[in-house]
């Protein structure tokens, strides 16, 4: 019997299922070597199936998407059950990601935002209820967590995979590896180790000149004419997250003209990957004094966005202050 | 902490007599981290009165021979103070060193504090936090390295001097390095020294001539020094020596250059302004060495490609206009800093008039004036050069105790002041005002001057000087110096016109002691003078080992502090030199290449140049030799692939932890 | 004290070359100060990864305070420049996070100056007080459902009783 | 660049019509605009705040409102953020409400609420409030001032009169030296005037003592000009609206009660660049002053030196050297450090 295989997709965009399949035929090793059980967006499976199942009988399951609510705090704990290894699959389920900037407010301006400002049409200003007593009985919605948590902080992960989306070449090395586990050809990595990944920052895998930098002005890189296509970004004065961001995905970013964001998280054992961006940032800032250096720190009009971007509901803050404080 | 091996600590809390146990209950303490930091490894704690006695020290070797303990914490006082006790301690029990913590619980408990409830929470939270960074401690070793005997000193005024002569006489080589043409300083400058009021200049150059004699003295006049690497026993020093255009080998001194060159330049730096001097010049008649300097901005042949009269009239066919800089690369051990004091700039208070009204004058210009060898040859007279005045005020407290300028007291010019009274009393019979805030005549023999000042007739007006003018009221005004001021002791308004003015301008660090300090790698304070180690117990010492100050380089003082403070400096480095060699702290950093993505963010953050960035492997890389340990860089690295040994990440994220209690159940003090 | 009454919790990371001196020099002269602040040492100002705020604030401090030589001061010449950088970019970042920027101070004393540390922390613990505790510590962010509430400005109107089918 | 707000103040209109008049002479060729503030109101010049600070400050802060409302908000950091106050009085007022909203924030919030009454609100240190030499000295530049002079005034025996007013208190350190401020004798230096040293340069003219206490006033205006006088000075050169009445006006009350014959005129600064700037006499508002500056003025008369002296062989000096001059420059960078 194949051993068994789920994936799932929490609160996410649905980009990492996309990478999953963008692995081309090396899916169909997948398929070959494992036996799919539980794959909502690619095949029907029901909850209560997936309830039925013997506790760690699934051997593996690539959990994307970060939990935003109950029903996404039920999965993972009934996936965790279930599974012998979980994977922390992507951004959303290791740092939160983007979904995560959503921590930056409290749910209540959330929802007002999504059913209540402008760009909504809701002429009736009607909000959801979670819960609404209908003839044939009680309905329920999921109901919004206070903040958005990344996978570990409510279950054990056994491996952490980053990115946004984590790079099909990447997928597709870690798919070969364990179907050798599988097969007896190779050992697990030790448990809580992110895999898929490199062992430096995209600045290693960056082709990039660099010097000793020091920045006078910080700018958007839309602002530079021409942005030098050989030179250090951050050398340019555009806030690159290169240098704090875990390698893995052969610095596609600066490749291709653009400053890293910073998807893949920080790098091996870094406790805030937000502080490394802070330190990075401030070290190469060229001047002495309080109003020098916050002028030139004007040139980051979002600071918090800018180093926390993926990372913020997997920081030590973890959110804002009025998320957590306003019930 | 490692999951495998729980460490054994002990934990120490001393009495300190009453100084700690008078505030903080020791034995709560004790038991507390006994028993709520059991988990985290403690499994012993015990308190008594003096831990630092040989008695305390035993029991904490005892400890960890019976004990086998792996980590201790002493909780005492503050590690600057002890820190070394107890690691030698630790050491003589066989247990590496820097598995020490010492939680100040006096410094920063008992002293600070009074509530005993509030102070005792608060030092088993400073327990915890030590329990938790120990835990985390690494067994490092110390770095030994070995002492260059030879010692540079930088300044040759009387400070320097007293310094190089020490050395030299102690037998061990000196390079005696000073700006300008000659040694001597600015005590070379003045006539007469207070309070015994003999000849400066007597007294000044036997030890000059003995200093450009010595055979362990290299002098290097009309040199600096233009870069310093490495560190305590190993200093690397660059010294520009400028070009002096005249060959010191073939050189005799006569004088003859400097007599028959045609041009005349003030000289600001000898004369301080009031007099001349040719542009090949030997600053004064007893300068050491008497080799003179050309001035090569003044001199008309650098000027104008003609002239060299200098060299037409020299005997020995010394003069060299193709000379150029040299730079010396020296080694030594320790470092003497003597870099002296410049006087306050008077021209800012503009309301004494110096710089405007002619007969203004400064201390260092009235030095000149009463000095035999100065431009008017001792005689005290207006700046027209004749006229003797009748009528002198003598103000002192100019830029110094003053907000608008310097806050401080510049300590000599009280008695300059009354040097000055008694000078000008002595020699032009003029009748002499001192305007004071506070008379200060410490020291041995100076009050009793004062007495004597005071006897001799002059006039002292206790109040702060208002206001200098030519602006005249009355004919009785006309055509003088009015001093306006507040009489403090009569309580009343006074103009007072006199003839001449002199100001007692208070001391400046040199203008260029922020660079010199950062050359040297030491610090300055607010008001820019060098930072001594401990201003009690270190006064000659800095914060960086091997490097000294003394003399007005360190704050303003007088010749017998200078004197004793270049003494003093020289009992330190040939204590250091007699050591042969020093440990160092292994507080270092160091990278993991592996990790490193060589993106050059930590390259422009080391003033020491520890990080090289190697261009082959693409990645930084730090020189453990000239590491100071600050962790800048540490803290910087955005890939976390920097650590560094003492204050590792590790060790300050459980200390934080440990501070706050976590995972404890103490409540909120 | 009573138990009403908020007492802050303040780390403190002091230079080793000057201000951890300074609080010696303010323990030596019996200068008192508020309790509140506890200390680590550090090498230098530069030093501090702005990790260890964040690890303080998140581990439950109401208040960092950070000391260093004054600037030009420096026993490792520059290093605290940096640390001056770091924190201006800290504080714009966490005021993004909600937190009142004057949680974290930054205070340069010299060697000399235990009054000035005595004062500094003192003078930091009240306006810590004046801002009440933090929490963040006690915040678990996710744990707690809540449900999809509105916030308490905007205005329900009465159609939204009547759900659409 | 060179666009500022301007607050010209009540004496403006009134006893130093002269004053504005000879201010826009001198405008365009500088290539400075200066836009008046709407609906100023009087800063309440040197008695109100001795009665009470809130209205007084209120009365004040009202204009820097006004100011505000009416910078550029474009050019934030340029020309437009800075008032332009050409009388020191006005300038000091202004300077230190600035000042003393930002350094004691209760008084900043009471100021506000009275403020709010009328539907104005100023933050402090929003504006850069300055006086008009300042601008001249440290915008335009002597190099300026001096490329723009046609008539040099080469054999004018000038005493900058700085008044007390306006070096001190000196808040944002724009004075090159708050006890002997250097600037009226540089930029008059420029004009090519002879500039006399006048050590009672920020000495007090009497204010409103003329008023209150006549003897006191008249014993300050009579040290003024017999120091003016004694120097060789022809003609006194003030930049206060205030000083230049006081000397003017009460010069000959002041003669009368000491039985002096002192005739000592007193011009503004702008007065005097406008001439060197070739402009008429009669439209800088010359003329109208009380003690005539027609004798004076005969000095520079209407033709231009035609060569400037040839300097004067250096004679062989018996003297002792003096130090160097203390020059602004040194003083700003001592008073900025």
């Amino acid at each position: 019997m194949k051993p068994k295989f789920a994936m799932y997709w929490a609160a996410s965009c649905g980009g990492c299922e996309i990478a999953v399949l963008n692995t081309h035929e090396k899916i169909l090793d997948v398929d070959a070597n494992f036996d799919v059980v539980f794959w909502p967006v690619a095949m029907d499976a029901k909850y209560k199936d997936v309830e039925a199942m013997e506790d760690g009988s699934i051997l593996l399951t690539l959990f994307n998407g970060s939990i935003r609510n109950d029903e996404n705090e039920h999965i993972a704990k009934l996936l965790r059950r279930k599974s012998k290894l979980l994977v922390a699959f992507g951004s959303c389920a290791c740092e939160g990601c983007i979904p995560g900037l959503a921590n930056l407010s409290p749910v209540g301006d959330i929802v007002h935002t999504a059913f209540n400002t402008i760009t909504t049409d809701n002429p009736h200003g009607i909000y959801p209820r979670t819960s609404y007593d209908v003839p044939e009985g009680e309905l329920h919605i999921p109901t919004l967590a206070k903040a958005l948590r990344p996978l570990e902080q409510v279950v054990d992960v056994d491996y952490y995979m980053p990115g946004c989306p984590p790079e099909s070449h990447q997928i597709a090395a870690v798919i070969d590896l364990v179907v050798k586990v599988v097969k007896g050809e190779a050992e697990l990595p030790p448990k809580g180790a992110t895999i898929g990944v490199g062992d430096s920052t995209v600045c290693d895998e960056c082709p990039r000149a660099r010097n000793v930098k020091m920045i006078k002005e910080f700018t958007r890189i839309q602002d530079i004419a021409p942005v030098d296509p050989t030179l250090c970004i951050l050398e340019q004065g555009v806030p690159c997250n290169g240098p704090a961001t875990r390698s893995g995905c052969n610095a596609r970013c600066p490749q291709a003209g653009a400053q890293c964001i910073g998807c893949y998280g920080p790098a091996e054992g870094v406790m805030d990957y937000g502080a490394r961006l802070i330190t990075a940032f401030s070290s190469v800032i060229d001047a002495t004094t309080p109003e020098e250096i916050d002028h030139i720190l004007d040139g980051i009009p979002d600071p918090t966005g800018q180093v926390y971007r993926f990372n913020l509901a997997g920081s030590l803050m973890k959110a804002n202050k009025s998320a957590w404080e306003k019930a | 902490m490692s999951d495998q091996k729980q460490e054994r600590v002990g934990v120490y809390v001393c009495h300190c007599g009453t100084n700690i146990a008078g505030t903080v209950d020791v034995v709560d303490v004790a038991n507390w981290a006994a028993e709520k930091l059991k988990h985290q490894g403690v499994i012993i704690a015990r308190e008594y009165k003096f831990m630092c006695s040989s008695l305390g020290q035993e029991l904490i070797e005892k400890d960890i021979k019976e004990l086998g303990l792996t980590r201790v914490v002493v909780a005492a006082c503050s590690p600057h103070l002890h820190e070394k006790t107890f690691r030698t301690a630790a050491k003589n029990a066989g247990l590496n060193p820097y598995l020490v913590e010492l939680a100040s619980i006096r410094e920063q408990v008992s002293w600070v504090h009074t509530d005993k409830v509030v102070a005792t929470a608060k030092s088993k939270a400073v327990v915890s936090g030590a329990v938790s960074r120990v835990i985390e401690n690494r067994a490092l070793d110390e770095i030994k390295v070995p002492i260059n005997p030879n010692t540079l000193i930088v300044g040759g005024g009387v400070a320097g001097i007293q310094s190089a002569l020490e050395i030299a006489n102690a037998g061990f080589h000196v390079y005696l390095v000073e700006r300008e043409p000659s040694i001597g300083g600015h005590m070379a400058q003045f006539d007469k020294t207070f309070p015994t009021l003999d000849c400066s200049a007597c007294i000044l150059t036997p030890r000059m001539v003995e200093a450009g004699t010595h055979p362990n003295i290299t002098l290097l006049t009309w040199s600096e020094v233009t870069n310093v690497a490495g560190y305590v026993g190993n200093f690397h020093v660059t010294i520009k020596k400028k070009a002096r255009f005249v060959n010191e080998e073939l050189c005799t001194g006569c004088g003859i250059c400097q007599e028959k060159c045609p041009k005349k330049v003030i000289d600001d730096v000898y004369e301080a302004g009031l007099g001349y001097r040719k542009t090949v010049y030997t600053p004064f008649a007893q300068a050491v060495p008497n080799f003179p300097v050309m001035d090569k901005e003044n001199c008309t042949y650098f000027i104008k490609g003609t002239c060299k009269a200098c060299e037409k009239f020299c005997p020995t066919n010394a003069i060299d206009f193709a000379q150029q800089d040299q730079m010396l690369n020296i080694d030594v051990g320790n470092i003497i800093l003597a870099t002296g004091y410049d006087l306050f700039d008077a021209r800012r208070v503009s309301n004494y008039g110096y710089g405007r009204l002619p007969n203004v004058f400064t201390s260092l210009e009235f030095e000149r004036l009463s000095n035999a060898a100065g431009p008017t040859s001792g005689n005290i007279v207006l700046r027209d050069g004749k006229t003797m005045p009748k009528s002198v005020g003598i103000i002192h407290c100019v830029g110094s105790r003053d907000k608008n300028f310097n806050n401080y007291c510049s300590t000599i010019c009280c008695m300059q002041g009354l040097k000055f009274a008694h000078l000008v009393h002595e020699r032009t019979g003029a009748t002499v005002y001192n305007f004071y805030i506070d008379m200060r005549t410490a020291y041995k023999a100076y009050d009793e001057f004062y007495q004597r000042v005071l006897e001799e007739g002059t006039l002292f007006v206790r109040g702060k000087v208002a206001e200098v003018t030519d602006a005249a009221r009355n004919d009785r005004e006309k055509g003088k110096l009015i001093i306006q001021c507040e009489d403090t002791l009569a309580g009343k308004q006074r103009r007072i016109p006199v003839d001449m003015v002199i100001l007692s301008s208070g001391l400046q660090p040199r203008k260029d002691a922020k660079e010199v300090g950062k050359l040297f790698g030491i610090s300055c304070s607010m008001d820019g003078w060098f930072t001594e180690k401990h201003p009690k117990l270190d006064p000659v010492a800095t914060m960086t080992e091997g490097i000294y100050i003394v003399g007005c380089a360190q704050g303003p003082k007088d010749i017998p502090s200078s004197v004793a403070q270049g003494a003093a400096a020289s009992a330190r480095v040939l204590d250091k030199i007699l050591q042969k060699e020093v440990s160092l702290e292994p507080i270092k950093a160091s990278i993991n290449k592996e990790a490193c993505s060589g993106c050059r963010i930590c390259n422009g953050l080391c003033p020491f140049n520890a990080i090289a960035f190697i261009a082959d492997d693409m990645v930084s890389d730090i020189n453990p030799a000239l590491c100071q340990g600050c962790g800048t860089c540490v803290a910087a690295c955005p890939a976390g692939a920097i650590s560094g040994t003492g204050f590792s990440d590790a060790q300050i994220m459980a200390q934080i932890d440990g501070l706050l209690l976590k995972n404890l159940e103490i409540g909120n003090y | 004290m009573t138990d009403d009454t908020f007492e802050p919790t303040i780390i403190g990371f002091t230079c080793n070359w000057c201000s951890y001196r300074a609080s010696d020099l303010a323990g030596t002269a019996r200068m008192k100060y508020a309790p509140n602040v506890r200390l680590i040492r550090l090498m230098c100002s530069g030093r501090l990864d702005p990790t260890f705020v964040l690890r303080a604030l998140s581990g439950g401090a109401d208040g960092v305070m950070i000391t260093g030589c004054h600037p030009g001061e420096c026993h490792y010449i520059e290093q605290n420049y940096k640390a001056l950088r770091r924190f201006l970019l800290l504080r714009r970042v966490l005021t993004g996070l909600g937190i009142e920027p004057e949680r974290v101070k930054l205070v340069w004393a010299s060697a000399a100056e235990g009054a000035k540390f005595a004062a500094e922390a003192t003078a930091f613990v009240e306006e810590i007080r004046k801002l009440g505790p933090l929490n963040w510590g006690k915040a678990d962010s996710g744990q707690q459902t809540v449900d999809h509430e509105e916030p308490s400005t905007v205005h329900r109107p009465s159609s939204e009783v009547e759900v659409p089918a | 660049m060179n666009k500022y707000l301007l607050y010209p103040g009540c004496s403006m209109d009134s006893s130093a019509k002269a004053y504005m008049e000879s201010l826009n002479e001198i405008l365009e060729p500088l290539n400075l605009h200066l836009e008046e503030i709407k609906d100023w109101n009087c800063c309440g010049a040197t008695e109100y705040l001795g009665i009470n600070l809130i209205p007084a400050y209120s009365l004040i802060a009202r204009n820097l409102a006004l100011a505000a409302k009416q910078m550029n908000p474009v050019n934030g950091t340029g020309g437009t953020r800075t008032v332009v106050a050409p009388c020191s009085a006005c300038y000091l007022n202004l300077a230190k409400a600035d000042y003393y909203m930002q350094e004691r924030p209760t008084l900043g919030a009471k100021v506000n609420e009275a403020l709010a009454a009328g539907g104005l609100e100023y933050k402090a240190g929003t504006l850069d409030v300055r006086h008009l030499i300042d601008v001249l000295v440290y915008d335009v530049g002597l190099d300026t001032i001096r490329s723009k002079v046609v008539r040099p005034l080469s054999g004018l025996k000038v005493v900058p009169y700085m008044g007390c007013m306006l070096p001190r208190p000196d808040y944002q350190h724009r004075w090159s030296d708050h006890e002997h401020p250097t600037e009226l004798d540089d930029l008059l230096r420029a004009l090519g005037a002879d500039v006399i040293d006048y050590p009672l340069t920020t000495e007090c003219c009497g204010g409103h003592m003329t008023q209150i206490g006549p003897e006191t006033a008249f014993e300050l205006i009579r040290r003024l000009v017999a120091d003016a006088d004694e120097r060789g000075a022809q003609m006194m050169v003030t930049v206060c609206p205030m000083c230049q009445m006081n000397i003017d006006a009460y010069q000959n009350e002041a003669n009368h009660f000491f039985g002096t014959n002192y005739h000592m005129p007193i011009l503004f600064f702008t007065q005097l660049m406008g001439l060197a700037f070739g402009k008429e006499p009669g439209d800088l508002g010359i003329g109208v002053e009380l003690v005539s500056a027609r004798n004076a003025l005969a000095n520079i008369g209407v033709e231009v030196p035609v060569t400037q002296e040839p300097a004067a062989p250096r004679k062989k000096d018996e003297g002792l050297p003096m130090p160097r001059r203390w020059t602004k420059h040194e003083g700003r960078k001592e008073a900025v450090k």
